[in-house]
């Protein structure tokens, strides 16, 4: 499956990435995703944020499906 | 069919907008009371680094999103006539301002409520983030600090 | 030497003055949140009667001092970085606005308290009085109904 | 000793007068002043209202003194 990934504010840092397509098979649900790439970017693991799976707020347990856009949300800072 | 409301403008909310949107509201003549929140720019100083202006980047389809909700939200909370959201992306500089809540009401007492609440809503549920630019050229985003 | 405040001024408070307010204050860089209060003027239909206009009178010399005086109290009890009132005399019409509350703060919690606050020592203690003009031409004394 | 009268709102209709100065040396405090305005103008007993010297908010008890403005001020209502 392609799963698109999106990174703000800080993690744009972190990961040095915005926006990437993943092809993955063995990456089914939000946990995996989120090893896998903490172990790419190993500076994600010093950075607070949560996860959207198409615009919806998830859980660690979400699994994901070919076309999911997965975001990477640090701490809001609007206003 | 539902109206769709654009909260998200590049740049500034200048003063000549703020008019605009007041201006428009005459026709409304069941208003009594208008209350508006506006964000402005600090010139903070931090670590001896003084703001020069702060970069907005939002998840834009998911922000426009919870932007909607919380305007439900709010209608079903307080007795509002109407209400709009602006909130900017992009450089906006020390001064200049970068969010401008406006809501309107038959009477006063709900629109402090319904203002303050909104606010907090926005700040609290709207993924927007700032990088907020010093004038030695280094900078930082804002509430990731520490990390 | 203290600065004098004019609050009253004649005839209703135009976009086009809120929005000069708001531009004058993005040199003042301290600011974080803006809070203003707009009255309108309702088309309210009493007994029948469609509201065409407000027209508004004061005791000048005193209301000026209770300004003063509220203004005052509002600084003492909120941080507030400046502070700007503004209400109209003579005649307001339907969909035009007869009050400017405008309240600057470092950080917003200040701004949403001190703006009710400030909203609510005005319509108490303000000796000011408006009276409502029907279309029909007759008029009532707003909140002396029934002497 | 001379007063400045002065009325507002509703007042202005209920006396027919917005201003007017008036001379005497009986009317020595507010409650006389009041008592005597109402006996002129009988409509004023059906309004509430209070009354200010010199722009000071004061009962009945405030004696008078030459010179001095005296308001009649119905319920406010600005905003």
């Amino acid at each position: 499956m392609k799963l698109n990934l999106l990174f703000f504010g800080s993690l744009v840092d972190a990961t040095g990435i915005q926006k990437r397509e993943l092809s993955t098979d063995s990456l089914i649900d939000v946990s995996l995703l989120n090893e896998y790439l903490q172990s790419v970017f190993p500076l994600l693991k010093k950075h607070k944020y949560k996860i959207a799976v198409n615009q919806k707020m998830v859980e660690n347990e979400q699994e994901l499906q070919d076309g999911d856009e997965v975001a990477f949300l640090p701490p809001f800072a609007g206003g | 069919m539902k109206k769709k409301h654009t909260v998200l403008i590049e740049g500034p909310i200048t003063p000549a907008f703020i008019a605009d949107s007041i201006a428009k509201h005459s026709s409304k003549t069941d208003i009594g009371a208008h209350a508006i929140f506006l964000g402005q720019i600090r010139k903070d100083i931090k670590d001896n680094r003084v703001v020069k202006n702060i970069e907005y980047t939002a998840h834009n389809v998911m922000a426009e999103q919870v932007f909607e909700t919380i305007r439900e939200s709010a209608f079903e909370k307080y007795e509002i006539v109407c209400m709009h959201i602006y909130h900017s992306l992009g450089c906006v500089k020390v001064g200049e301002n970068s969010l401008f809540v406006f809501i309107s009401c038959k009477h006063r007492t709900q629109s402090f409520h319904a203002l303050e609440y909104l606010v907090e809503e926005i700040k609290a549920k709207a993924p927007i983030w700032k990088k907020e630019n010093y004038e030695d050229k280094t900078y930082t985003w804002v509430g990731s600090e520490g990390n």
